[in-house]
């Protein structure tokens, strides 16, 4: 059965997905998520428990400092194989939409700057 | 369970918008102790977690106080608390130049005045207000906070509240928490009913999936005095993100309009909050549908715009556009109304509460989405909330002790039972969709058009029975498990509430909202009243009260 | 994966309930050997496995064949194959005789008559109904069975089809399995549109969650003709665990009423399976729901044998009254409208065939509910497809060859190469899931009260083909990974085309089945026409077929 | 995660339940299941790996000479805590109804009696 294998093997799911090889276990994504579904496996690396109880608020990889998580669309609201991925850079935060092909279209948004609506 | 009794001033139960705002004026106020238990991590909880799109409550130039409280007394067709929403209207200003002064950016002109965004809301980058808030209670010396902590229930003597119950979602604690003064500021429910994604993206819904209605639980069950639960809020939002729409309806002033092309709202009537979103259904069952925000034909610079404005908010739907190579000024936005929750920060359920935030449980506070009478509220109006609050408790407990009563196991027990109870036929998350379709179906969810009849309220009402009475006797293998069932008992408790609350109304004031299919119009003559009740023994008795005026001075009596 | 060629003389794809007649036919009028290639076990395979209810398609009493023409067509407002629903009419009785003779308990008057439930219906024990076929089936020497085998497309030379593919559930085996003629017999179609219930039970619907549409899927991919698609089925089942009602409406002649007690169906007209079930939907929206079959006051005796009769079919049924303490004598049944299916048995889904079962592509034959054209067929209507298909096979393929063709390991790579995809960001039940909402949403499911508009079905379009394309780098570990992939690949397919016939009606012919919102009236100037279609090159042509009359004689020219 | 954990350590759930002390791996459910959903774990005894894919069709409970297979209605289709069993004695099925509380009500369906209705 497809659900039990993917979270015992890593699959990706929608909401966030947990690249293992990148995380360095510094628990900082532990300590964010609004839900409390981060914890650390038996290396310490994150691991979320149940990916369907994502909120997609990205605490969690704004967080981190090795861009080892990223966010899906579930295909239910309109995903397309694509993801996104956004880094904390104290004055702006850099967000990477990336479509299924790779393209990737950057945005930066400075924290002293409003929302222009 | 390692059973650990803490003491402190004030406990705060809730570390989101209001209970933070709440510490932080103790703190900053008084010298007492203060207590932020919190079942996530304040960085990031609570409905704040991926950022706000503006302050969407403001008097803004122009505007005074009391045109204000005009503006939500209209747009909620007169059952408010004006008293409330004119307090709520006194402080708006101020707590936004204290938010200001946190850290917030706000977008001012170049005479240095905040730029408006309709008529009572302002720009803001809203991405880091809750870190920006969570900073400020964290440095402050006198607020503890107690993370991955669940408050399940107040502790009451002679009819006072004085701590409360919760356990620990990380190591095998039960917490028994005593107080001179308990503030509950633990949001509004979401996942009551069967949402728009119920399947994968179950949690991708407009309010955060983590605001369970504890608030709600615990104070339905100590016998607190709730308000209004049928003005259920109904969001209309960007399909399937169900990222919010009034950035792109305000900020670029875009149109509803059917598949036809058509601007529709105005045909239903007067466009308030509510009516926007039963035009939008009704013009989707005639075959009209899909209704839109008509973007297409902003400007290159407006849809850059837009995205950053999401991506500080719902960054799912840059990504949604982004990924399928597409975006606002090419594609009109597909927008639809989300499942009913019950939050007293949009419209007006919650607990009954004076002018000082105090419950009808001597004690007890209560501030933000979690408190009735007063919609419109948001972020800012819950502030104000919290405010409120921690200026009475100052007051109140200038000369009060803690409680030196002593729980017994025995008196905890219930808590944690459900390690002992064997593995039985069902699981909390079985029971949660079993509540959440029943809700659905028999009381009025989106698969009915929002429309729910006596008959099959009847339906809910002995469904949510069973399966409360089912959910003691779930089981729980750990500390996660426990919280989840206290979750799912905290929603059974609300969705209880609610039914009876909707059955009372025997009319349908806000389409929608509350859309009683046996009573199909207004009925000023006879409900100009609010709807209240007591949980007492399984029973949820409900009555009427008369309105009250903005200047009416309402206090508890004990 | 080790590749396996058989041969055989008739391949049956689909050993269910016309599959099995169907090759029960050759064996016993014939010297071919038959192979019946199974997706499960035949024992209980596909819509038989609990049960059925009664023989819905028999020539009672006062009935005649060409009566049984009439109803049907007036059932289905003109538009069937009269020539196909005239075959099957002449074979109900003779077909009837042999399941009995095979140890089916058929209910008989004194005088050795079947007993009558309704015009064109009789009373049986059909619990064990499939395990009586599959013995018979099996005791044959003639025909091998060959199961857990999923057939995922056919094979073709020369525009004729030469056999067909497919691979083994149980091991890593793939078979190309060549014969003289190859039957499709594989049912409809469900799981395409989000089920009642689309949670924990969301496999808890009316037709077999198992049949995936294969059948329409392989011949859409292979170029055949497909029909009346736009003909949705939709049942009128009990609430919750989708349990048919016949049993109770004829049984018992329980009427349909209200929540107000009133019988409402002849307010919408005349009383037709369409019309029923579109007043309920209709009552539900204007807030007279529940509906319910009206079966309080019915007697004890009657509730027993309403229990047996369940049980002898949708035990779920059974146990919902059991285990609440109700029963139909204290409680009426309320009833509601399932998901739509494509099924050919009970509406006019499927294959374009002629009066032999041939379909458009030589050398391939249709049976059941995957054959198109007649609807009502039921149970006995699919044994007599299954058999003139066997008749009309041993006439044609007296001197035909196996074809010597082998296929090359790039001909069969398409079928595993999940194998190698690399493990993705989907799966196939997220794919799943998205196919079934965006069937929902936009295409007329349960949440539009099955209602759909041109403009929805762009979207559904879209989307479909978005779906399609990312079904395409699926990974598989296992042969059950594999299968579920193919079960979606087969189920969009049948999506695809079905939108297409959609938009092609631009009427409302069956209220529900097909409502099409911009077209809300009958049009029977334009419209008395079959919708066909086929499938090439990503692209699905429509194209309208004048009717064809009960003594017309249409046979396919290759 | 419950699902998960329920999954790997046999909790029941909606559908069918397998009693792994009753089951004698005879392997007699495994060749039944229109859905061929049920087959055997590592001690050959049965094992339904997505219980959410059963349709309740009672094939395989019919099937089994020890009684280890139950059927449980599904909470969101109205299932209150009990459940059904049925055992094949050639002439008839004899038809287990149990409430909650364990109170039973037994039906015998014949297999030469037609339904009456
Ligand atoms: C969900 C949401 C809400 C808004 C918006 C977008 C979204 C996606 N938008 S727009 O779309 O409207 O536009 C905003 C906006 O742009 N502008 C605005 O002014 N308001 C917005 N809201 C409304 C306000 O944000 C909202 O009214 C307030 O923030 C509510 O404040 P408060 O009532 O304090 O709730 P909270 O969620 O912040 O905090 C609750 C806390 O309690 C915790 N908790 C809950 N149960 C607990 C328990 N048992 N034990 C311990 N802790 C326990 C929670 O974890 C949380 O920290
Ligand atoms: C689902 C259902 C259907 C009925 C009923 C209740 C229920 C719950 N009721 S009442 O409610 O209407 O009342 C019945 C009733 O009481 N009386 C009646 O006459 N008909 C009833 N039907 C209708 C008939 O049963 C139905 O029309 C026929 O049985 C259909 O026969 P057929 O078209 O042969 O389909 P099938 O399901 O029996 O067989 C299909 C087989 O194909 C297999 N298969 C599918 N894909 C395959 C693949 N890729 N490779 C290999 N094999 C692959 C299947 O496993 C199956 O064995
Ligand atoms: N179409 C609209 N016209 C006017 N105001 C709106 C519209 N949509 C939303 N708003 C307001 O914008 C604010 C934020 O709305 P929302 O983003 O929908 O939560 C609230 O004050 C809404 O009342
Ligand atoms: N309310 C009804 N009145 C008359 N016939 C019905 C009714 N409901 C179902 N039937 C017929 O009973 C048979 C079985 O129906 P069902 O059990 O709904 O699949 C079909 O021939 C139906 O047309
Ligand atoms: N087998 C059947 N299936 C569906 N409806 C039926 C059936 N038998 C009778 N009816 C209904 O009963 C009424 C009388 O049918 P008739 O006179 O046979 O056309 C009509 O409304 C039919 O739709
Ligand atoms: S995106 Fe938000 S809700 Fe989802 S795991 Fe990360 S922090 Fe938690
Ligand atoms: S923040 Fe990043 S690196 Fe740190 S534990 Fe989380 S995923 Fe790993
Ligand atoms: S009840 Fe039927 S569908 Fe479910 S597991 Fe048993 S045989 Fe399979
Ligand atoms: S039939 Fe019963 S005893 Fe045999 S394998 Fe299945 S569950 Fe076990
Ligand atoms: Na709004």
């Amino acid at each position: 059965m497809f659900f039990i294998e993917s979270l015992l093997e890593g699959m990706i799911f929608m909401s966030i997905s947990i690249n293992k090889d990148k995380c360095v276990s510094c628990g900082r994504c532990f300590s964010v998520c609004p839900g409390n579904l981060i914890s650390g496996d038996r290396d310490g690396k994150a691991d979320i428990k149940c990916p369907r109880d994502c909120w997609g608020c990205t605490g969690c990889i704004k967080e981190c400092p090795t861009g080892a998580i990223e966010f899906y669309l579930g295909l239910d609201i309109g995903g397309n194989g694509g993801h996104l991925e956004v880094c904390d850079y104290k004055e702006f935060l850099q967000w990477k939409l990336v479509d299924r092909c790779g393209e990737v279209k950057v945005v930066r948004t400075y924290k002293e700057d409003a929302n222009r609506y | 369970m390692e059973r650990v009794r803490l003491d402190t001033d004030v406990l705060v139960i809730g570390g989101g918008t209001a209970g933070c705002f709440c510490a932080l004026t103790v703190a900053e106020h008084s010298s007492f102790e203060v207590l932020i238990a919190e079942k996530a991590f304040v960085k990031r909880s609570g409905c704040l977690a991926a950022g706000v799109n503006a302050i969407n409550a403001y008097i803004g130039k122009g505007e005074t106080e009391a045109s204000f409280v005009d503006y939500v007394k209209k747009d909620s067709e007169g059952i408010v608390r004006e008293d409330l929403v004119f307090s709520i209207a006194k402080g708006l200003n101020r707590v936004t130049r204290k938010i200001e002064s946190l850290g917030l950016t706000i977008l001012k002109d170049e005479k240095g005045e905040y730029v408006g965004r309709g008529k009572r809301s302002i720009k803001i980058n809203g991405e880091n207000i809750k870190p920006i808030l969570a900073e400020a209670v964290t440095s402050k010396e006198r607020i503890s906070i107690l993370e991955r902590v669940q408050i399940v229930d107040y502790i009451l003597a002679n009819d006072e509240v004085i701590g409360a119950i919760g356990f620990s979602l990380a190591d095998n604690k039960l917490y028994e928490i005593f107080a001179k003064a308990v503030v509950c500021a633990t949001g509004g429910a979401a996942g009551i009913y069967k949402p728009n994604n119920p399947q994968f993206s179950r949690h991708k819904m407009w309010y955060s999936p983590f605001n369970t209605g504890a608030g709600y639980g615990m104070g339905i069950r100590a016998g607190a005095e709730m308000t209004g639960f049928e003005m259920r809020f109904i969001a209309l939002r960007c399909k399937d993100t169900i990222a919010p729409t009034g950035t792109i309806a305000q900020g670029v002033k875009a149109e509803q309009v059917n598949s036809k092309g058509e601007a529709y709202v105005s045909k239903y009537g007067k466009a308030t909050t509510y009516m926007r979103l039963y035009a939008t259904v009704r013009e989707n069952m005639e075959g009209r549908g899909p209704c839109y925000l008509k973007t297409v034909g902003v400007t290159e610079d407006q849809e850059k715009e837009l995205f950053k404005a999401y991506l500080n908010m719902a960054p799912a739907q840059a990504l949604k556009w982004a990924e399928n190579h597409t975006g606002p000024s090419s594609e009109n936005v597909e927008i639809e109304g989300t499942e009913p929750y019950i939050v007293g920060g949009h419209t007006a359920s919650g607990y009954w509460i004076d002018n000082n935030r105090k419950t009808t449980l001597k004690g007890l506070y209560a501030a933000g989405d979690v408190a009735g009478g007063s919609p419109k509220k948001y972020v800012t109006g819950c502030f104000v909330e919290g405010e409120i609050a921690a200026q009475s408790i100052i007051r109140e407990i200038q000369n009060k002790e803690i409680s030196d009563i002593h729980l017994d196991e025995k008196d905890v027990a219930y808590i944690h039972k459900f390690y002992s109870n064997k593995e039985g036929s069902y699981t909390y998350e079985e029971i949660e969709e079993a509540m959440q379709k029943v809700m659905d179906e028999y009381a009025g969810g989106i698969s009915q058009g929002y429309g729910y009849s006596s008959d099959k309220l009847k339906i809910a009402s002995k469904r949510i029975d069973e399966l409360i009475e089912l959910s003691d006797s779930l089981s729980a293998n750990d500390s996660n498990d426990l919280g989840k069932i206290w979750d799912v008992i905290d929603r059974l408790f609300v969705a209880k509430v609610l039914i009876q609350h909707l059955e009372a109304r025997k009319e349908t004031r806000w389409r929608c909202y509350q859309e009683n299919k046996d009573y199909p119009d207004k009925d000023d003559n006879h409900f100009l009243k609010y709807v209240n009740s007591i949980y007492k023994e399984g029973k949820v008795n409900v009555f009427y009260r008369e309105l009250i005026g903005r200047d009416d001075i309402y206090e508890h009596k004990y």
